[in-house]
């Protein structure tokens, strides 16, 4: 089977976030990151599309995402002081979601670079 | 559709002078009549096309620098409180993004022009515009630093010149061409400024600032974009810059410009302390050659924080305040330096600064080429324009605070000796009908037939500066933004960009270039087209000159009663 | 004072790495970014370079370098003062100079060198930000660089870690005009670290929910944070059941950023790059899981009384 | 007058943001007002006798009974009259104060009589970091007043201060006086690390021996008369600073040449 070839692809594991590596993937993981340092290659190579992890727990029952988006939604919401952190291993796009978030719940909001 | 009915219309676009007439709006265009809708009775009010800023830094890399050290100003400053439908923000010196919007829309300005984006960070810029509500937006690209240009015209290689600011046009997704300080800002990488025309430029051999000015006219010209080059002078902010303002104005006859925040480039004098307003030179010039359009880049007293890609003068501040200091550079393109700032009456340069903006606003007699600005944030916050009309149109407003400045500054200047005064007509032109046509922004700064429903509707006052702050109605894009005071819509704005025609081939030109000096992928430097939300493109033809900027005709008589100012 | 990373592969000829170990931490920086890059003003690459590494420990970043110098722990503040005073010619107590680790010679002529450069950069890492005196080492040495100005063109970036961190920054300022430590509670941002900052407002308890994403405090933080993360409902968003997964009300499963969640990072240079997905994932995005929470929230009644005003003046 | 007395009911949950609570804001209030004065229980707007008991009405002097260590901005912007803490305070005690009394019997948190400009703070406990600091991005701290803390306190204590008096009875942590360009700081237990870092103006006394940056500078032993001024100034307070030359003699270091500033810091050798 031929791989699925990226070029350009970008690695988001350190701070350098790398914009020039080749990834050669078939459907459910990339087996070759070209230009990658041994840390990227690690962050691209150990990741795969496999259904591994339960979609959603809910106090550590396996639930629906439509369940536990609604029990987050019902928390964050009756709290007086919620707090959303962490920001880090995650897209731009869903950082301006969780600043709106935020700013919708009147809540904290904080990131990696209070530590 | 909304009827607006009974008010008195400033339109220079159309020619219309205060006279009584119904508005009609239909899917966000001023149409010719409607049927149903709400309607909005402006009986005795006073209705202006949608205001258009020509300069304004707003969104980007060095906006978000500044705001990040200014904690302590947005601490101080209006906020704007959450609500189900909106959010919040916070005004001052350095906005955030919503309440950029909010601000705007508040004093009725709907199309704003980032003026300087370089082009790595252009992806950012976008995505902060996106998050300014309300404001149609346009963004210029910084280019006449750029190294891979600078290299194509050491070597005398004009058309591929072109193809390459072409290709960063639509790269940056952007609007215009921007050149700050040109060949002063790779000079200053190395510590270094270019300030003079004929200044050789740290790094290279045969090429001047001139030079680059006056090819980068042409191209601009050449592929015909709608706004011609934006231009920030060279020597900003010395004492006798004047000459380099000259010089670089005759450089460009027979080229369509717009020279940037003029007042930073009118000084006389040898030093700072000799240092004295020159705008009657520059104004004299100026007015004599319509191939120029410029904006004031006035300055207010008050406390604001200033932000250019010109890094030679905001070190130079930096050594004259001792303030806080950042500064930014970008690969192969800019750099951009960041310090708070505090504009004070009894400071001489300060007075100086403070009256030549008003003079060029006065002096210079045609308001189709020159347009209300502060250079936001350097020269005061855009949200303090208000203050700038007020001084335009009262002549005894102006005296009473020139009291304020010290007898060595009134020496130095010229405004206790111009008693013009704006009329409405003009400061219509000056903020929206003007800027909009330099921008070539046809659908914009109009209340024709077809034009964006882009409106504002003030309750006439004698108290100018309250009037322009508070107007009663704002409509951006045929919906009601502003109504009392209140913000009752946030719609997402638009972004024009422009597509100039170039070689596809410039691109295997350019990568091995771009790959030796840059430390990103080629592929991955062009803003996709899918991150603007709402694009609105304009194809530009090649070889095909826009026309110059329009010059003011004679005042229609004005058709109402106005209130005494 | 700051540059892309461009801006250093073609120009810096003078380039420090402080409290840093970029060979095993971000392996790329030395040839993609800094020493090892030929260009137009440097064209002999790495010779025509000075590196000096300042740390506690000479780590493997050290085989790079021209000049090690090794500062005992917590002594950064001190040795950047002293930087300072030098460079303005200034006295300083040598007897206390001792106690940093250096000599005065050492860090003369670190400053000598410095002032030499035709362009200097100096990177700082967690080994400067994290250490005694925190936000005051990075405005040490953030202070210095401006100061070298004077002399030279000169420039300071933060080695930033994990992946995206830069981003989170960058559109909080955008957003909120602060870049982290920011409440809402009075319905417009407000910015205090230590106040709101995440830890500290942990080990108080002064939060009674939270929402995790793109981290793993379960695994990093002092343990009375910890255990109040426990105490209070909290919710985690992570492509793995993590530390705090395990301790949290609620977890959603989501996808990799840049593996199989595409979107934008911000590189430590504030420049964004787009993410190209190679994988495609069983899982939501981060960014549609909190889309739907903000829409699920945005459907119960909004908190802030109605009648209150839209604008304040703070003061 | 009698004073108005706020006795905690309800222990808040998470923080209670209550600058509502000072005299110049109570001394026109009646009892109803008082009670229905707004308090932020984190986002939530809150009446203040959903957390205290209140008596009395229209009076500027003001008692509090109960652990109010969550209980934030106390005090905050006052300009007369006295708030009287029995038991602990939360962050911002008397921040941006501009005269009046404030008194607290156990401990405080962070930012007291932060930006103040006048006015007299006593924490009896401990203290917190940032006393009588500038806020972050603001280069002006407290600008006169006096606040005398019986305990320990944190860090930056009196940072980028004008003028004015902060006491310290305990050790204080690292960067006191940290860019402070005016006014005094007493350390009656001495200090950890990195005591008037950056120091441009002002003066830092220490009863005990201090760890010293190294861009302070030693120019000798002296007993100066101002000492005296100080010392009588404090004593009401319970303080009192040596300074007869048979008791010994303080060494004066100064600094910081980093800056270079002209800021001094005396500590007391005993004879």
């Amino acid at each position: 089977m031929s791989l699925n070839v990226i070029h350009n692809a970008t690695c988001t594991f350190c701070g350098c976030v790398c914009d020039d590596i080749e990834l050669h993937s078939d459907e459910t993981r990339i087996h070759e990151a070209k230009k990658a340092c041994v840390l990227g290659k690690a962050w691209f190579l150990n990741h795969t599309a496999d259904h591994d992890y339960p979609d959603a727990l809910i106090d550590g029952r396996e639930a629906t995402v439509d369940e536990a988006i609604e029990a987050a939604a019902t928390f964050l919401h009756d709290a007086h002081m919620p707090l959303i952190y962490g920001l880090s291993n995650t897209t731009c796009e869903a950082q301006r979601e969780a600043v709106s978030l935020a700013d919708r719940l009147g809540g904290l909001l904080d990131s990696h670079t209070s530590l | 559709m909304i009827r607006i009915t009974g008010g008195k219309i400033f339109d220079p676009a159309n020619g219309i002078n205060g006279q009584v007439r119904d508005l009609c709006i239909d899917g966000g265009k001023f149409v010719s009549s409607v049927i149903g809708g709400r309607t909005i009775d402006a009986a005795g009010m006073i209705i202006f096309p949608g205001g258009v800023d020509v300069h304004t830094h707003v969104a980007g890399g060095s906006i978000n620098f500044a705001r990040a050290m200014t904690p302590e100003d947005h601490r101080r400053t209006t906020a704007f409180i959450r609500t189900q439908s909106r959010r919040s923000g916070l005004g001052g010196m350095a906005p955030t993004t919503f309440a950029t919007g909010y601000l705007y829309a508040g004093m009725g300005w709907t199309t704003v022009n980032e003026a300087a984006v370089p082009v790595l960070s252009a992806r950012h810029t976008h995505e902060e515009m996106r998050d300014i509500p309300i404001l149609d937006k346009t963004s210029c690209v910084l280019m006449a630093n750029n190294e891979i240009f600078l290299d194509l015209l050491e070597a005398g290689e004009f058309e591929r010149a072109k193809d390459v600011i072409a290709w960063h046009v639509w790269a940056a997704k952007a609007y215009g061409v921007k050149a700050v300080n040109p060949g002063g800002v790779a000079a200053w990488k190395w510590g270094k400024d270019a300030k003079q025309l004929t200044d050789p430029i740290e790094g290279y051999n045969s090429i001047t600032p001139g030079t680059i000015i006056g090819r980068l006219a042409q191209i601009i010209d050449e592929l015909g974009l709608p706004h011609p080059m934006h231009l920030h002078c060279n020597n900003l902010g010395a004492p006798g810059n004047v000459w380099t303002t000259l010089e670089t104005m005759k450089l460009l006859e027979g080229r369509r410009a717009h020279i940037a925040h003029l007042q930073y480039h009118a000084y006389g004098g040898d030093d700072w302390d000799t240092m004295r307003s020159a705008s009657a030179e520059v104004a004299e010039y100026f007015n004599t050659h319509t191939n120029m359009t410029t904006d004031a880049g006035a300055v207010l007293f008050g406390d604001t924080v200033t932000i250019t890609a010109d890094g030679p003068w905001q070190h130079l501040l930096y050594k004259l305040t001792g303030r806080k200091w950042g500064n930014l550079d970008v690969e192969n393109e800019t750099g951009c330096g960041i310090v708070p700032y505090t504009y004070r009456p009894s400071n001489l340069v300060n007075s100086i600064q403070w009256a030549v903006g008003l003079e060029l606003l006065l002096l210079i007699n045609d308001p189709w080429r020159i347009f209300l600005s502060t250079d936001h944030p350097n020269g005061a916050c855009f949200w303090r324009y208000p203050e700038i009309i007020q001084l335009l149109m009262s002549y005894d407003f102006r005296k009473d605070c020139m009291t304020k400045l010290s007898p060595i500054a009134r020496e130095r200047i010229t405004l206790p000796d111009i008693d013009r005064e704006y009329t409405l007509y003009e400061i219509a032109t000056i903020t929206s009908a003007g800027p909009a046509r330099a921008l070539g922004l046809t659908q914009k700064g109009s209340l024709g037939i077809g034009a964006d429903a882009d409106v504002v509707i003030y309750e006439e006052e004698k108290d100018i500066a309250k009037m322009f702050s508070h107007p009663r109605y704002v409509l951006k894009g045929g919906e009601v933004v502003i109504e009392d005071g209140d913000i009752r819509a946030t719609p997402e704005g638009r972004e024009f960009i422009v597509k100039p025609s170039f070689d596809p081939e410039i691109e295997s030109f350019l990568k091995p270039k771009f790959e030796d000096v840059y430390t990103m992928s080629f592929e991955n430097y062009p803003v996709e087209m899918e991150r603007l939300e709402h694009a609105d493109i304009r194809e530009c033809i090649n070889g095909q000159a826009p026309s110059p900027p329009r010059t003011a005709e004679k005042e229609p008589d004005r058709a109402d009663e106005g209130v005494e100012f | 004072m700051t540059c892309t990373l461009g801006e250093v592969k073609n120009r810096a000829d003078f380039i420090v790495y402080w409290g840093g170990n970029p060979a095993e931490c971000h392996p790329r920086h030395f040839t993609k970014y800094t020493l090892m890059q030929k260009s137009k003003f440097l064209p002999r690459g790495r010779k025509d370079r000075t590196m000096i590494l300042v740390d506690i420990r000479e780590t493997k970043s050290g085989g790079a370098a021209d000049i090690f110098l090794q500062i005992r722990p917590g002594k950064d503040f001190e040795v950047l003062t002293i930087l300072r005073a030098i460079l303005k010619g200034q006295h300083v107590n040598s007897s206390i100079v001792a106690e940093t680790g250096l000599t005065l010679e050492q860090m003369t002529d670190f400053i000598d060198r410095a002032k030499k450069a035709r362009f200097g950069c100096m990177f700082f890492g967690m080994g400067l930000s994290m250490t005694r005196g925190k936000h005051m080492n990075s405005a040490a040495l953030l202070t210095l660089a401006a100061e070298l100005n004077a002399f030279t063109k000169f420039v300071a970036m933060p080695m930033r870690g994990h992946g995206n961190v830069t981003g989170a920054d960058v559109i909080m300022r955008w957003q909120t005009g602060f870049p982290f430590g920011i409440t809402f509670n009075r319905g417009y941002p407000r910015y205090n670290p230590g106040e709101f900052s995440t830890v500290d407002v942990l080990v108080r308890g002064d939060t009674d929910a939270a929402l995790i994403l793109g981290a793993d405090p379960g695994a990093t933080m002092p343990q009375p944070a910890i255990d109040h993360l426990a105490r209070i409902p909290t919710i985690v968003l992570d492509p793995k059941v993590t530390h705090t997964s395990r301790l949290a009300r609620v977890h959603i499963t989501t996808s990799v950023a840049g593996i199989s969640a595409p979107g934008t990072a911000y590189r430590m240079d504030e420049i964004p790059l787009p993410l190209k997905p190679a994988l495609k994932s069983p899982y939501p995005t981060d960014e549609e899981v909190v889309r739907r929470i903000n829409e699920a929230v945005a459907r119960k009644p909004h908190w802030m009384p109605a009648d209150g005003p839209m604008t304040i003046m703070q003061h | 007058m009698s004073p108005i007395t706020l006795t905690l009911k309800e222990r808040p949950k998470v923080p209670l943001e209550a600058e509502t609570v000072t005299p110049d804001a109570f001394v026109t209030m009646s009892n109803e007002q008082i009670r229905s004065s707004l308090v932020y229980h984190g986002k939530r707007h809150c009446r203040l006798d959903d957390f205290f008991e209140v008596t009395g009405e229209f009076s500027d002097l003001i008692e509090m009974h109960g652990d109010l260590h969550r209980v934030k901005l106390l005090g905050k912007s006052m300009s007369r009259g006295q708030l009287k803490v029995y038991g602990s305070v939360g962050m911002h005690l008397g921040a941006d104060m501009r005269g009046g009394r404030i008194e607290v019997t156990g401990d405080a948190g962070d930012w007291i009589g932060a930006e103040m400009s006048n006015g007299f703070i006593h924490v009896h406990g401990n203290a917190g970091g940032q006393i009588g600091a500038a806020y972050r991005g603001s280069l002006r701290g407290m600008k006169n007043g006096t606040i005398i803390v019986g305990g320990t306190a944190g860090l930056e204590v009196g940072m980028r201060m004008r003028r004015g008096t902060i006491v310290v009875g305990g050790k204080v942590r690292d960067f006191c006086g940290l860019q402070m360009k005016g006014g005094t700081i007493v350390l009656m237990s001495g200090a950890e690390l990195r005591t008037g870092a950056w120091m441009v103006r002002g003066t830092i006394l220490s009863l005990q021996p201090l760890p010293l940056m190294p861009t302070f500078a030693s120019s000798g032993h002296y007993n100066p008369s101002f000492i005296d001024l100080y010392a009588q100034e404090l004593l009401p307070h319970g303080i009192s600073l040596p300074n007869h030359a048979s008791a010994g003699s303080w060494s004066r270091h100064c600094g910081d040449s980093s800056i270079p500033g002209k800021g001094e810091i005396l500590i007391w050798n005993p004879a």
